[in-house]
């Protein structure tokens, strides 16, 4: 038995009801426990900010794409070189690290479960690959469907127990956790150069529309029992005047689960977009956060923006495309057959730039105007939005009206006309920031139930202690100190070990991949389903055993098994 | 005679790359194809052997006609036998120019060598299996 | 016993459709592969045991020898290089980028004389591209340019391109224009529609042509760039302009053409444009195997695809500089490893001169030209037959390839770890 | 202050050494200069003798004179802001990275990627130098952005790619693709060269020998007669490249 006792720490723990108090937390075996056992190792908290090691539930660290934006990009590997040194090794990278950077940059911000947000089927082998290169975090990786031949055909079909049905082959097959659409329909468009520009669009060829596909999937999702929703990348994602696609999506969604919401929208901040052209470009944050806090059931991210270069990369093909034009730098697209497509290309958000600081403002009005907390989870859609080391800096700005005004005297002085940014007086507490980073992010991932996320008996003993004394700083007036301090923790703990204390990593680490299998009755395996599979070595270039991904692949996998209502 | 020297896959060369020490792998290698016009010119028959030479080497190797080929081009498979006579200039790209090599070409009665032969030359130490 | 969709490991179109019949440690029959998949999986010609060069004969030893040897060969030198990597699986490459890690050494794979240059391009523009199943379902134009997939990719056309029926393309054959550039006659440009012979070293110069065509400029375009005549550059890219879904496929025809990687940005540039105005995408046509692969584990691992050094413990990368080829050709180097791949045969004399003036040791299964120049060679099982492991696909899908049998070989992981163990003891 | 390094014998000579720590502005504080022989750190004076002259306040006051068998030192003059280095024979590679001001002299030849990525002072090759001269890196968009580099002899293969401002004078001839996605500031060609300017978006390129393999995506613009380095020249004009943006000028002498 190993043991781990954290006295004196300042804890808050959203989903166990604790909003600050000093206590203890005891650890044995890797999990959360009444009693730390006779010789456990002692860390003194000193009062010192404790919380749930950090859960991000949309970042892209691991996968084709991913690594592509590191093959094309030599330049952004010229930032952020590390040696091997101790257990650490080589590390290179700013916007798009190496694994091994994007891991240990994780952990010492005390981040110790990510969800990687695209995962193409096809090439899910080489994602999952990757996560056992990541090896302080435990992984999760969306799924992508939102080109599926086969749930479009379930779709046009009216068939949500066949479009559920793929969806549980697909997950159960290449190890996925969740369903994840990215700009449903348009990335097969995307396969003839072509996009979706309302949700009420045909596709090509398949005669359904995003509507249809985002409808179906909401309910194929909830009769298979996952335990995430639908995690949604709206069409006209980056468009001037795409909040009315947004609102148009929400307004379809049922509420279909009492214990989370019934849908993800990711990176909202590039969806809240009013005018009608770059030139007018506004923000919609105030429509957007209006309906998001009369609509329970639905939980966004942000997806802030920073400014300063970084890589933009998304199974969106056909925005990448559209970026590209505007920037002319560089662009890669990948489309990948029967599923999905992506697009890669760099990017510099600029303080001089008006439609960049209006972007930027869109993001804090979304966390700041939304009332609950639980509802707008914190995320730069790492690294589209910015790399995620900006995270604390991003927590400064909303803890802090006054770094707000001071970075408005840097960017463009027009901005505060398209924005309500500086008329929002709200600063977010600690608990605010807690819910935000880790507590929202598990219940919304629905990853509680394996212990994710709360530090209670019974939890994952994942835990992150922070040079911030909550008592004894203002956060208003010194947000550089927030800032400093959620940048680099104390101690990360994972599964009660510590992994990376005062900014090094200390371990070599073995992580966790966790995906979920949803069991279906015989009649809806489509393994042996003959349709399926005739489909499937007819127009597939792999054969169909040779795409399940291996159990070696997950040397530590966790699978959330649930049981399909069909 | 004057040549620009081409080189590239072939499925004979492919098809023999683990037995390298083979007879059929250094004819696979060490085949010169040319036009037959140019063969006529310089009095040679698919067989015969020639020395290769360019600004960095030179090589024997056997003629065999290809009329697909232009005139004053040749092409052989890349392996050692090419490679004794490309050089290893890369122009700041890690790549020599495996397409274009300025050689000249005449008829000779020296044997086409072994690979272990051939980089024998190079220095190393034939091993026979 | 057969055993059915069995992944070649041959060069880069990685065909999972092979059925193959094995008896014992031996395979005797193949189905659905090419002759290079063919004379792949029925080869018999392993070296035996691990050999050392003394003087100027050779020693059979042991592998615990060849193995303590090999490590004490890398801890002596002071700019070691390891080279090769696409013969072997991911699992292997990664145990090689952190062995070169440690070391201090510049880790480099077969790209460096292959499709190095077409990285170099997309590292400059990018790359608009796709899984080959998109090319299959929906191209109905596909252009091999510096390409010759008869004889470097023989089941390419069948699988994916003018053969091959697909979800939009019923009757592939007539359904698709195949358009074939190159410098000569080859077996693929006689099945072309269109067939564009170009001087050797003028592709940059038609690819620009082509641009400016595409982009409206059809009145500069002179009588004839570089043996090809305005009529057919006019006629190539209004073909491609009406296409619905077009495909560029290119080759080492391109890679090593003089101007190298500007060859290919132009080609990537030209695809660009054509997407302007439809569907067009661009992918290398990868040789060996597993390069892809070597190329994303060594991506995701150091940050840059091949030629990397890590003489200062950071990663650096500056093909020209860090490139195999180059490091040989100075002589900068005093030992090499060489895993999966055969330098001996495929650099220039003045690279294997060099190999045989420093200690080289080759982990490989056959006897190859590298061999000759090599003080030890380390055989191991072949990956795809008797080892197995992760590699990518010329399109970045990955694929695990099968063990058709135990045979009496350790494999490349096997061996490099053994090494790493050691170096890594060595270094603390 | 003048500092004379001059190479010690090696036991591999041909292992290259990186010395980017060669620099005045370090010579006037630092004192334990560092340098790499493959991967290998050693002192300075490990691999050199090091002899200093005279003293200095300030590092423009600094001349530092590399002797010997310095052909394989690379990355001498990196990020240099002010000072003389003078190279007495020839240089590695990357001598006179992202340097910004000073002055570098090189006697011999020098070696790929001089002066890659230069913001500003001058250097002067008296004699060839090598592959991809005054350009840029990898993935990179922009190249040399300021600055003079002036080289008496030839220049390789992709002399000024990505070229963004400053000034490149080669006396003598270049290889191929010379001003390579050129975008902004000046290329001179004394002598001849292959596929001038492809891709390139702005700047200007002078030719005054033979462009061969001229690409067929320049648009002939008349001719003029101009004044370079005091003399008269009639040149023709081209603007292109037509298969980008076309907004480059290159002037070949007639």
């Amino acid at each position: 038995m190993s043991g781990l006792l954290i006295k004196n720490a300042f804890v808050i723990d959203p989903i166990s009801g604790v909003k600050g108090e000093i206590m203890d937390i005891a650890i044995c075996d890797g999990k959360i426990v009444e009693e730390a056992p006779r010789d456990a190792e002692i860390i003194d908290a000193k009062g010192h900010l404790t919380l749930p090691g950090g859960i991000d539930s949309h970042s892209h660290v691991c996968g084709t794409k991913v690594n592509f934006g590191r093959y094309m990009s030599p330049e952004d590997m010229r930032a952020g070189r590390t040696a091997r040194k101790g257990v650490m090794h080589v590390t290179s990278g700013y916007s798009v690290p190496t694994t091994f950077g994007n891991s240990y940059r994780y952990s010492t911000m005390g981040y110790t479960t990510v969800l990687e947000g695209a995962m193409a089927p096809l090439e899910a082998r080489h994602t999952h690959e990757e996560f056992t290169a990541t090896p302080h975090q435990d992984m999760l990786a969306n799924t992508l469907f939102d080109g599926n031949w086969s749930v479009m055909e379930a779709v046009r079909e009216k068939d949500v127990k066949r479009a559920a049905a793929v969806v549980a082959w697909t997950l159960s097959a290449v190890k996925g956790f969740a369903i994840k659409l990215t700009n449903p329909g348009g990335t097969e468009a995307w396969g003839w150069g072509r996009d979706m520009s309302t949700i009420h669009d045909v596709v090509p060829n398949f005669e359904v529309t995003p509507a249809e596909i985002i409808g179906t999937m909401i309910r194929a999702n909830e009769l298979l029992n996952l335990p995430h929703s639908v995690h949604l990348h709206c069409n006209n994602l980056g468009v001037p005047g795409n909040y009315r696609t947004t609102l148009d999506t929400i307004s379809l969604v049922p509420d279909l689960n009492k214990d989370r919401q019934s849908l993800y929208l990711t990176h909202v901040q590039f969806h809240s977009y009013g005018g009608t052209t770059w030139r007018d470009i506004c923000s919609k944050s105030e429509d957007i956060t209006r309906t998001i806090n009369s609509t329970p059931h639905v939980v966004m991210d942000m997806g802030q923006i920073m400014f300063g270069r970084t890589t933009t990369m998304t199974a969106d093909g056909p925005m990448e495309f559209k970026l590209y034009m505007l920037h002319h730098n560089k662009w890669s697209n990948h489309d990948v057959e029967l599923e999905t497509g992506s697009g890669i290309i760099p990017v510099y958000y600029s303080r001089k730039s008006l439609v960049n600081c209006v972007m930027w403002a869109i993001g804090l009005e979304l966390a700041l105007l939304t009332k609950n907390p639980w509802q707008c989870l914190l995320s730069t859609d790492s690294p589209n939005g910015a790399p995620f080391i900006k995270y604390p800096e991003i927590i400064g700005l909303l803890m802090s009206r006054r770094f707000r005004e001071n970075e408005r005297k840097m960017i463009d002085p027009r901005t505060e006309h398209f924005v309500p940014l500086f008329a929002i007086d709200r600063e977010l507490e600690w608990y605010d920031i807690a819910v935000m980073t880790r507590a929202g992010q598990a219940k919304a991932l629905g990853i509680t139930r394996i212990g994710k996320g709360y530090l209670t008996p019974g939890a994952e003993a994942d835990v992150a202690i922070y040079p911030i004394k909550p008592g004894e700083i203002d956060p208003s007036v010194e947000y550089q100190q927030v800032v400093a301090g959620f940048s680099r923790t104390l101690y990360t703990i994972k599964r009660g070990r510590v992994v990376a204390r005062d900014g090094e990593v200390v371990v070599e680490g073995a992580n966790s991949t966790i995906w979920s299998k949803s069991n279906v009755p015989a009649e809806y395996d489509m393994g042996s389903d003959p349709e399926f599979t005739r489909k499937f070595e007819q127009y597939y270039t792999v054969r169909m055993r040779n795409y399940p991904v291996q159990e070696v692949y997950l040397p530590r996998g966790k699978m959330i098994a649930s049981e399909a209502f069909l | 005679m004057k040549f620009l020297l081409n080189t590239g896959r072939t499925i004979r060369q492919g098809s023999f790359v683990e037995r390298k020490n083979s007879p059929s792998y250094q004819t696979a290698a060490a085949t010169i194809f040319m036009n037959p016009v140019d063969m006529l010119e310089i009095m040679v028959e698919e067989g015969d052997h020639v020395r290769v030479r360019s600004d960095v080497g030179e090589v024997v190797m056997q003629v065999s006609p290809d009329v697909g080929l232009p005139r004053w081009r040749v092409f052989v498979s890349l392996g050692p036998y090419s490679n004794h006579i490309v050089s290893a200039e890369t122009h700041g790209t890690g790549m020599p120019d495996f397409k274009v090599t300025p050689v000249s070409i005449e008829p000779t009665d020296d044997p086409v060598l072994p690979v272990g032969t051939l980089m024998g030359l190079c220095g190393g130490v034939p091993y026979e299996d | 016993m057969k055993i059915e969709d069995v992944v070649c490991s041959f060069c880069g179109c990685l065909c999972d459709d092979l059925v193959v019949e094995v008896e014992g440690t031996r395979v005797i029959s193949v189905e659905n592969g090419c002759t290079l998949a063919s004379e792949k999986f029925l080869g018999d010609h392993r070296l035996k045991t691990p050999i050392r060069r003394d003087g100027n004969s050779w020693t059979k030893i042991s592998y615990d020898e060849a193995i303590a040897e090999t490590a004490e060969i890398l801890l002596d030198a002071d700019r070691p290089l390891l080279y090769g990597w696409s013969g072997t699986f991911g699992e292997a490459q990664s145990v090689g980028v952190h062995l070169a890690e440690i070391l201090g050494a510049v880790i480099d794979n077969t790209s460096t004389v292959c499709h190095g240059p077409s990285i170099l391009a997309i590292q400059e523009v990018g790359h608009p591209g796709c899984t080959l199943g998109q090319v299959k379902n929906r191209a109905d134009v596909v252009v091999y340019w510096g390409a010759n997939p008869v004889d470097a990719h023989p089941r390419h056309m069948s699988r994916y391109t003018t053969y091959c029926d697909g979800f939009f393309r019923k009757d592939a054959f007539k359904d698709r224009k195949v358009i074939v550039v190159d410098v000569r006659d080859t077996e693929s440009s006689i099945l072309a529609d269109e067939f564009v012979k170009v001087n050797p070293g003028g592709d940059y110069a038609v690819l620009s042509a082509l641009r400016a065509i595409v982009r409206g400029k059809r009145g500069i375009i002179p009588p004839e760039v570089e043996g090809v005549s305005r009529e057919q550059l006019f006629r190539v890219a209004d073909i491609c302009m009406s296409a619905k879904f077009g495909a560029v496929f290119f080759g080492v025809g391109l890679t090593m053409a003089p101007g190298k990687n500007k060859n290919i940005r132009n080609a990537i540039e030209f695809t660009e444009e054509l997407s302007r105005h439809t569907k067009f995408t661009i992918s290398p046509m990868r040789g060996h195997w597993n390069v892809y692969g070597s190329n994303e584990v060594f991506t995701w691992i150091s940050g840059y695809p091949y030629a990397v050094d890590f003489a200062r413990g950071i990663a650096f990368y500056n093909p020209g500089e860090t490139t195999s080829v180059d490091i040989l050709k100075r002589g900068e180097c005093d030992a090499c490893l060489v895993v999966a791949s055969d330098p001996g045969a495929h650099f220039p004399k003045e690279c294997a001169e060099h190999l045989a003036r420093i200690p080289t040791v080759q982990i490989d299964p056959h006897v190859n030209v590298t061999t000759h120049l090599s003080r030890i060679q380390i055989p191991v099982a072949v990956a795809g037959i008797d080892a197995e492991g992760t590699a990518y696909r010329m399109d970045g899908v990955p694929i695990r390839t099968r063990k058709l049998f135990q045979g009496q070989y350790p494999d490349d992981f096997e061996v490099l770890e053994k090494i790493y163990a050691i170096v890594k003891e060595a270094k603390g | 202050m003048r500092v004379i390094l001059k190479t010690r014998p090696r036991a591999k000579p041909k292992i290259p050494i990186e010395a980017e720590e060669i620099i005045p502005q370090n010579f006037l504080r630092k004192n334990d200069i560092r340098v790499y022989e493959g991967n290998k750190e050693r002192a300075l004076d490990d691999l050199f003798f090091v002899t200093y002259e005279g003293p200095a306040v300030s590092p423009d006051q600094v001349e530092i004179v590399l002797t010997g068998d310095t052909g394989v030192i690379k990355r001498v003059g990196e990020y240099m802001n002010a000072g003389r280095i003078i190279i007495e024979g020839d240089i590695g590679m990357h001598c006179g990275n992202f340097m910004s001001a000073g002055e570098i002299l090189i006697r011999g030849n020098a070696d790929a990627w001089l002066g890659r990525e230069m913001r500003g002072g001058h250097i002067l090759c008296e004699g060839n130098s090598g592959h991809y001269c005054a350009a840029g890196y990898r993935g990179e968009k922009r190249g040399m952005r300021g600055g003079i580099v002036e080289v008496r002899g030839n220049s390789g293969d992709f002399t000024a790619e990505y070229l963004s401002g400053g000034e490149v004078i080669i006396h003598g001839d270049c290889g191929d693709l010379p001003g390579v996605e050129m975008r902004g500031g000046t290329l001179v060609i004394g002598g001849d060269c292959s596929r001038p300017c492809g891709n390139m978006t702005g700047g200007t390129c002078m030719i005054f020998g033979e462009a061969h393999k001229f690409l067929p995506t320049f648009r002939k613009n008349g001719t003029d007669d101009i004044v370079y380095a005091g003399k008269h020249y009639l040149m023709n004009l081209f603007r292109g490249d037509v298969a980008n943006r076309g907004k480059g000028t290159l002037m070949v002498r007639q």
